[in-house]
């Protein structure tokens, strides 16, 4: 209905290729983020900021490297939790080695390792197809949290078996530790999530992204066509536990603060991303913000919303009724749009687009 | 105005195309002159550039042998070197002949035979084909010249080239000063009297004739037309009617040149609507069916909104009808009204616009014949600025158009800009202008016929002025004008015409001439009555299934008996309402010459075709029995068989209303 | 194109299991010679992984023993888990991730309302069997619940978005659970069902072996229970039916059987498993949440076995529950133990890596 | 009016041959001995009835499947386990009996996706989408958006394949196949399931590649009109075995081919 397509004609190639071909999705877009860097921490409460901004954004990008795997190349993961473990420690052993290198970098950098040991993990991925390997990344789950608790060394042997993130500034602001505000963690968090969620769509739309798609859609033609299977879906594996290596790097440093693998790094974790995945919607970076934000929420919802509209809860209480909630609204969503938040974010677009008429 | 004295400045010294175009080349070196979408973005050339094409172009047709006066045949759909071909043709004081590029290729054969056509500049294989299967009719074809190449590597090329070829020769060429120069003394040598074009009008009857138009004809009519509508260089147009309509080579080609706006080329018959919204037209022409079936389209998609959104719909309509012409035409409204007529623009009109692709349209013509009042009110409605225009090949199209803030659904408007138009004592019109064609190429008797020696062209209409408008209102054909037996006064197309303003009813065909009462054929339109069946789900194998369906002729007979009430209403016509009907088994089809290629019906071709049908009418029977022959696209004959149902309708109005309209 | 489509990636020169076996011998003599060669000294790593173990088990038979019975009784439980997934999968192709919590759910349910009847002071063997039946009645109710609620909606879905709906299957029943019972764990009436309590020890390779009774009770159980499922499938019309679905579904209601039922027959017999599974692992432990991840374990199970096979359930269950304990017991110390938590998994995976479909599943048909 | 006429064929090189090939799987034998050849440029067709092993014998050619025995020679070169995307690297293209786009994708990614072999910027580029990677997606594109011109495909060229009918289905996987400017184009069955129109179409589409880039074609088809219009030289299987090789004159005059097909309805 606010569309007006006529008169914007597309004269290179480049332009029709465009992630965002239409004006008003480009206006759109630059809404938000101007809403998300000067809105957000001129106006957001620091409880908004710490329970639902910073927890959404971490999520974003880990579901953004779940869905690179699985909604885009079709491999299900059950170990994105491992990986983002592996970012957290890789990073906390980086910084503590050399102190001297800004935390972003290393922030970043840490994602190579968890890249690293994904594609290890990867290599079943030729033969095993299917729930099979969805399984035999659970190996890899399994196997990566008993590193992280049994090997003291990759948390400097602290008595409390944990990392503890130290400050780290820049500029002379701190951005990690006890000292660093809010704001701050997000603002930084944000623009990593930025950065990496335009290179995302980059490949995406690209040959690689391409490619995924294809081993996802009919591996058998894609192979009959000259794509390579194993390289195309180890790079996904790569890709995708980088971005999860980076948010669980991110989860450490800049909203944890310092915790220990077997709450922050489990299978649970692992299976909460793929649910940010599916509800959101396979195959589709919005999606994944979309999961991310309604996964990541709704327990804060549910535990401050409901008081609010006053029904009272007892902690204990609202966790359970947290879990009955969220199952019965996953089952919910497959049932109402099997395709995720993405697909009725779509269909609403193109209803908008086609308005009045209804296709 | 800037652009009023750009148009006048086109006048006198740029008296041709070849010479508009090095005008434009230089006071609008840099603007677009031609977009064409082709592998899926829009490609567009500057004037300085087109010149310089159309310049390499020439001159590889000099090559070719193209001498002054020799006629070169145009096939193909709008793509922009045929449109540029035009010009490099008439640098040489040659002749372009646009042939309509469906016909089948006896009717090409007839025409490029006539036009004597040496060289022939088509579009793609099929084209070529075609040409190739009739050369043994055209003896003086020396040269076709192809667009695509796709399929005809293998050709032999002793007689075929390439447009690239051509145009690099062309280019060479141009290096040489001699033959440079040659070239522009034959430009500077052409004079706006010279024969521009040749347009073979597909007549409603009988074989088509060259209509012969001279430079001053078409580029003196153009201006004015920019004059009246106060159109300029900004303007953009679609071109996506046959390059042999007179329509098209005024509004695509000629005013294009003059004003200096840019045409834009779809990129291919099926995506001319996408096409239209990505450019967003300024300036829109197109017949009356063109409206027909957006609107139709429209309420067919409406028809599966949800309840809601349609009652929206259908409220905001309501507003418009109410308010939005007045709010048009500048007449005073109150606020509320445009309150409520601003939240339209929102949620219905605006969106509309958009998917019509005439968000920013600031003229939009419609001609060729009569449009349904509804349908023409349905988009002045909506704020687009649409108006009626009478125009003939013959008058280089601008007759009578409506200026804005006068417009009126039955009228076709005032005389255009230096045009005088009289009605002769048996109604029919006539009109004298700028735009008045030579006369029709080796055909002096019917050219006679036609146009007087003092100037004056028979339309062929019939029409009167309202005297409360001042407008020119068109009846119907002159000779189609009759009487029935009774002396009433029976207008078959002005019948058609409030017949085929239903959705359901695509084309109409009244007889009556000359008999006791007045019948009609009727053609159901697939798209409207196909969706209703699949709404009530009645399931129908065939168009000609369909037409039969009970539920059918149910809906159909309730909207002729409207008609007939409508009728009644009117003293002049209450004889003429339809007493017995029928639907036609097959949709009445060009290449059957039951329409013409504008889409005309050709009532006396149906009436002989359909004898058996017609007799059946009239001899008080049931149903009546066709055998047809059909043409199919790719030349092949088939035979339709059909038994159809007759339906008798009550008549409206008193004896007396009958008896005065007689008298 | 029947036949023709059938892979020929299949078609190999040497058979795997000759290749494997033969590397494998190889590898054993190699270590062997080496040893012999006194090329790995005590106390190194070498030493640890490829000499001690063995050495251990041939000192100290009977703990050898003791281990794999350990391992035995554990693998049984875990092939009851699997054995309630290949159900569900086979006739309804549905991965049920809840199965562990079904388990944790049916064991709760039965205690919770065992404690209701104690609270009226209704005891005893009665109260306690009455509570199965009641426990039984909820299972049902839950299959009937899921097949209305989560199956029917979602028919001819992808299976992965199946596979998501157990999960939420599985937050609603903790949910539930949790809110109902408490999240506190609780101890399984086991006597009150007149499970066995107590040991058999007897020496036997000059060491002293111990057998719980429960554990045998376990072990009978789970065999009778496999033994009456079999019998289930082969021999009764509905089993028929289900095996029928697991082939086609086309096939299952041309035989005239609907879907529906089935699903529901299907999901109840996985809560019949489950509780029986429920009432075993809370006499060895005690009911909590923390069984469900017991249900994890279970799959690589489900990979070695195969996902629609039965007996490898069962074999899959054996493998890991004693591959599980020999390794932690032998091998544990040398990484620190806790190897127990992904053993499995890799033991799973280098199966996986010769056999993508398990050791009886289904072979893989790669078609275009 | 087509390219290469069936006489300059006969002297035409052969570009491919395939030698006593048979394939087994485990008991069943669906290929025995069965040699022939491709010529450079020419249609080939390959007809049989039901389960003549036709699909497996184009699955052999394009490295899906090893044959058992006997070899396949290439442009010369003979690979006893060539594996699909090395096939695919040396120039084989393939489509399929029931279509195998990539249904997630658009028409135009589709196609894009057959340049794949054909692209080859870094993934630094890549992850840019910028400088090189994005000139040479725009390169392809070019070359894709020729495709889907020839194939009169623009109205649906961001239309999810998924949503197509199956005649266009059809034609958009005979585009994918074509933008891997394949030597070899293998069709598998490219118009089962077509009605007239859309099947004369397709034939007009397949003459063209075959004149326009000179592509040579090996083809499945049942629809015998529609080989003998096409095709230079005919090869028939039954049972795995061949039968019949020749002009389409000579297959249909060949006793056992007629024998083959009494009965069978097509």
């Amino acid at each position: 209905m606010f569309y007006r397509e006529a008169g914007q004609y597309k004269t290179t190639y480049k332009a029709d290729m465009a992630v965002f071909p239409l004006v008003q999705d480009r206006i759109g877009i630059i809404a938000i983020l101007a809403i998300a860097f000067i809105g957000v921490p001129l106006l957001a409460s620091e409880f908004i900021i710490l329970s639902v901004m910073v927890p959404f954004l971490v999520f974003a990008l880990a579901a953004i490297g779940l869905n690179i795997l699985t909604g885009y190349t079709g491999l299900i993961s059950l170990g994105t939790g491992a990986f983002m473990g592996v970012g957290a420690y890789a990073c906390y052993k980086l910084t503590t080695i050399f102190p001297g290198v800004n935390i972003i970098v290393w922030i970043i950098v840490s994602g190579f390792f968890s890249a690293a040991i994904g594609v290890v993990f990867g290599l079943p991925s030729l033969r095993i197809k299917g729930f099979y390997l969805a399984v035999a990344t659970l190996a890899a789950q399994f196997f990566l949290q008993w590193c992280f608790v049994r090997i003291p060394w990759l948390y400097n042997y602290n008595a409390s078996g944990a990392i503890e993130v130290p400050e780290r500034t820049l500029f002379g602001i701190a951005i990690t530790g006890a000292r660093a505000t809010p704001e701050v963690r997000y603002l930084v968090l944000l623009s990593i999530v930025v950065v990496l969620a335009w290179l995302a769509s980059n490949l995406v739309h690209g040959r690689i992204g391409r490619s995924w798609m294809a081993v996802r859609d009919m591996d058998i033609a894609a192979e009959l066509m000259g794509i390579r299977l194993l390289p195309t879906k180890l790079l996904a594996f790569a890709v995708s536990s980088f971005y999860c290596g980076v948010a669980g790097a991110c989860m450490m440093f800049l909203w944890y603060g310092g915790g220990e693998a077997n709450d922050a790094f489990n299978v649970n974790q692992s299976f909460n991303v793929l649910f940010m995945v599916i509800i959101g919607g396979l195959g589709s970076l919005i999606g994944s913000f979309f999961g991310a934000f309604f996964i990541s929420t709704l327990p804060t919802i549910l535990k401050f919303g409901v008081p609010a509209i006053g029904i009272p809860l007892t902690g204990a209480f609202a966790e359970h009724l947290t879990h009955v909630m969220v199952g019965a609204l996953i089952i919910f969503f497959l049932i109402v749009e099997p395709h995720g938040l993405a697909r009725l974010w779509q269909i609403a677009k193109q209803k908008l687009r086609v308005w009045p008429f209804p296709y | 105005m800037a652009n009023h004295a750009d148009a006048r400045a086109v006048s006198g010294a740029h008296d041709t195309f070849p010479k508009l175009l090095a005008l434009n080349a230089q006071r609008f070196g840099t603007r677009p002159a031609t977009r064409h979408k082709d592998l899926g973005i829009w490609h567009s050339w500057t004037w300085s550039e087109v010149r310089d094409i159309v310049r390499h172009f020439a001159l590889g047709l000099r090559a070719l042998g193209l001498r002054r006066g020799d006629k070169v045949a145009i096939v193909g759909s709008n793509r922009p070197r045929l449109y540029w071909s035009m010009a490099a043709v008439q640098s040489w004081g040659g002749v372009p002949v646009p042939v309509y590029a469906d016909s089948v290729a006896d009717e090409m054969a007839y025409v490029l035979e006539h036009a004597e056509a040496s060289i022939a500049v088509v579009e793609d294989q099929e084209q070529v084909d075609k040409l190739l299967s009739i050369s043994d009719r055209l003896p003086k074809l020396t040269h076709i010249i192809y667009d695509e190449e796709r399929g005809l590597r293998d050709y032999d090329h002793s007689r075929m080239h390439s447009f690239e070829q051509v145009q690099a020769n062309g280019r060479a060429a141009a290096a040489d000063p001699a033959q440079a120069k040659a070239l522009d003394d034959e430009i500077a040598a052409s004079k706006g009297s010279d024969l521009a074009i040749m347009l073979y009008t597909s007549g409603t009857t009988g074989r088509p004739k060259g209509v012969m138009l001279s430079n001053d004809n078409v580029i003196i009519s153009a201006r004015n037309g920019g004059l009246f509508d106060r159109l300029n260089e900004n303007e953009e147009t679609i071109a996506y009617l046959p390059l042999a309509w007179v329509g098209d080579n005024i509004f695509s080609y000629g005013q294009s040149y003059v004003l200096g706006f840019c045409v834009n080329c779809p990129e291919s018959a099926a995506t001319v609507v996408e096409d239209r919204r990505e450019v967003g037209t300024s300036y829109a022409f197109a017949p009356p069916r063109v409206y027909e079936n957006l609107l139709t389209q429209t309420m067919v998609r409406m028809e599966d909104a949800g309840p809601f959104k349609k009652k929206m719909f259908h409220y905001f309509l309501g507003v418009a009808k109410e308010w939005g012409e007045k709010i048009l035409n500048k007449e005073p409204v109150p606020l509320v009204a445009r309150l409520k007529y601003a939240l339209g623009e929102v949620l219905v009109y605006g969106p509309l616009k958009n998917r019509f692709g005439l968000t920013s349209i600031r003229v939009g013509y419609t001609a060729g014949e009569a449009i349904g009042p509804e349908i023409f009110r349905f988009f002045r409605s909506l704020g687009i600025n649409l108006k009626q225009l009478y125009g003939q090949t013959e008058a280089s199209v601008y007759i009578t158009a409506q200026p804005d803030g006068e417009i009126h659904a039955d009228t076709v408007g005032k005389p255009n800009i230096d045009v005088e138009v009289k009605i002769d004592e048996n109604g029919e019109v006539l009109y004298r202008s700028p735009g008045v064609f030579l006369g029709y190429y080796k055909d002096p008797e019917k050219t006679a016929e036609t146009k007087t020696p003092d100037g004056w062209v028979r339309s062929g209409d019939a029409g009167f002025f309202d005297p409360k408008t001042g407008h020119l209102k068109i009846i119907d054909r002159a000779k189609d004008v009759g009487k029935l037996r009774s002396g009433a006064l029976f207008a078959p197309k002005y019948v058609e015409n409030k017949l085929k303003f239903y959705p359901n009813i695509k084309e109409a065909v009244a007889f009556g001439q000359d008999r006791d009462f007045a019948t009609c054929f009727l053609n159901i339109d697939l798209t409207a009555v196909g969706s209703w069946a699949e709404r009530n789900n009645v399931s129908y194998g065939s168009y000609q299934e369909l037409a039969g369906h009970p539920e059918v002729i149910k809906t159909l007979t309730a909207h002729v008996d409207e008609v007939n009430r409508s009728l009644a209403g009117e003293p002049m016509m209450a004889g003429a309402q339809i007493r017995r009907f029928l639907i036609l088994h097959k949709e009445l089809d060009a290449d059957d010459g039951e329409l013409t290629r504008t889409q005309k019906v050709r009532r006396g071709f149906i009436g002989e075709r359909y004898a058996p049908l017609v007799t059946a009418l009239y001899d008080g029977s049931k149903r009546g029995h066709i055998r047809t022959e059909v043409t199919f696209e790719d030349g092949r004959k088939g035979v339709i068989e059909g038994d159809v149902a007759i339906v008798d309708m009550p008549l409206h109005g008193t004896a007396d209303t009958f008896r005065e309209a007689a008298e | 194109m029947t036949d023709a489509t059938i892979s020929a990636r299949e078609a190999k020169p040497l058979p795997k299991w000759a290749v494997v076996t033969g590397s494998i011998v190889a590898v054993v003599i190699a270590i062997v010679l080496a040893n012999a060669a006194g090329l790995m000294p005590k106390g190194t790593l070498l030493h640890g992984a490829l000499i001690k173990p063995f050495v251990d088990m041939v000192d100290l038979p009977d703990l050898f023993v003791q281990t794999i019975w350990e391992g035995f009784v554990g693998g049984v439980l875990y092939a009851l888990i699997a054995l309630g997934f290949v159900l569900i999968f086979k006739a309804s192709g549905v991965f049920n991730f809840a199965q562990g919590i079904m388990v944790v759910f049916a064991g709760l349910t039965l205690v919770g309302v065992y404690e209701k009847f104690a609270s009226f002071g209704f005891t005893g063997m009665i109260a306690a069997y009455l509570a199965v039946v009641v426990a039984l009645g909820v299972m049902f109710l839950l299959a009937v619940a899921v097949e209305r609620v989560v199956l029917r909606p979602l028919v001819n879905q992808p299976d992965i978005i199946l596979f998501m709906a157990t999960f939420g299957l599985t937050y609603l029943l903790i949910g539930l659970g949790e809110t109902i019972y408490g999240g506190s764990a609780k101890v399984m009436i086991a006597d009150q069902l007149g499970l066995p309590k107590g040991a058999i020890d007897f020496d036997i390779l000059g060491g002293r072996v111990t057998l719980q009774k429960l554990d045998i009770a376990a072990a009978v159980i789970a065999v009778a229970m496999i033994a009456v499922l079999a019998f289930f499938f082969q021999y009764t019309r509905i089993g028929r039916a289900l095996r029928a679905v697991a082939d086609s579904h086309k096939a299952a209601l041309s035989v005239g059987i609907s879907l529906n039922q089935i699903w529901i027959i299907v999901w109840f017999t996985a809560g019949i498993v489950a509780l029986i599974t429920g009432i075993m692992w809370g006499a060895r432990s005690d009911v909590s949440f923390g069984l469900q991840t017991i249900a994890l374990k279970a799959l690589p199970v489900l990979i070695l076995g195969g996902f629609t096979s039965v007996p490898g359930a069962i074999v899959g269950g054996l493998i890991i529950g004693i591959g599980e304990k020999i390794g932690e017991f032998y091998w544990g110390p040398l990484f620190g133990n806790g190897i127990e938590s992904w053993l499995a998994y890799v033991i799973a995976l280098a199966f996986l890596m010769f056999r993508p479909q398990g050791l009886f599943g289904d072979k893989i048909i790669e078609r275009i | 009016m087509r390219a290469p006429s069936a006489t300059d064929i006969a002297a035409g090189e052969v570009i491919l041959a395939v030698e006593n090939v048979s394939l087994g799987f485990g008991g069943v034998k669906a290929l025995t001995d069965v040699s022939f050849d491709i010529r450079k440029g020419e249609v080939r067709a390959i007809i049989g009835p039901n389960g003549a092993g036709k699909t497996s014998m184009l699955n052999c050619i394009n490295g899906f499947y090893h044959p058992t025995e006997g070899r396949i020679t290439f442009k010369g070169k003979t690979r006893p386990k060539m594996r699909p995307h090395e096939a695919a690297a040396g120039g084989i293209a393939r489509t399929f009996q029931n279509v195998a786009l990539f249904k997630g994708m658009s028409t135009l990614d589709n196609i894009m996706a057959g340049r794949t072999l054909k692209m080859n910027r870094s993934f630094f580029w890549q992850i840019l989408r910028h400088g090189p990677a994005m000139d040479e997606e725009i390169e392809h594109r070019k070359f894709v958006e020729e495709i889907i011109d020839f194939l009169e495909i623009q109205h649906i060229r961001k239309v999810p394949v998924g949503k197509l009918p199956y005649g266009l289905q059809k034609r958009v996987e005979l585009g994918r196949a074509l933008a891997m400017q394949p030597d070899v184009l293998l069709l598998d069955e490219p118009m089962a399931g077509m009605n007239l129109e859309e099947k004369e179409d397709m034939c007009r589409f397949i003459l063209d590649v075959s004149n326009q880039y000179g592509t040579t074609i090996a083809l499945i088809e049942h629809d015998m009109g529609v080989v003998m219009d096409l095709s230079d030289r005919v090869v028939v299987l039954e049972y795995g075995r061949k039968i019949a090789d020749g002009t389409p004159d000579e297959v249909k005059r060949d006793q056992r081919v007629i024998d083959a097909y009494l009965g069978v309805a097509h």
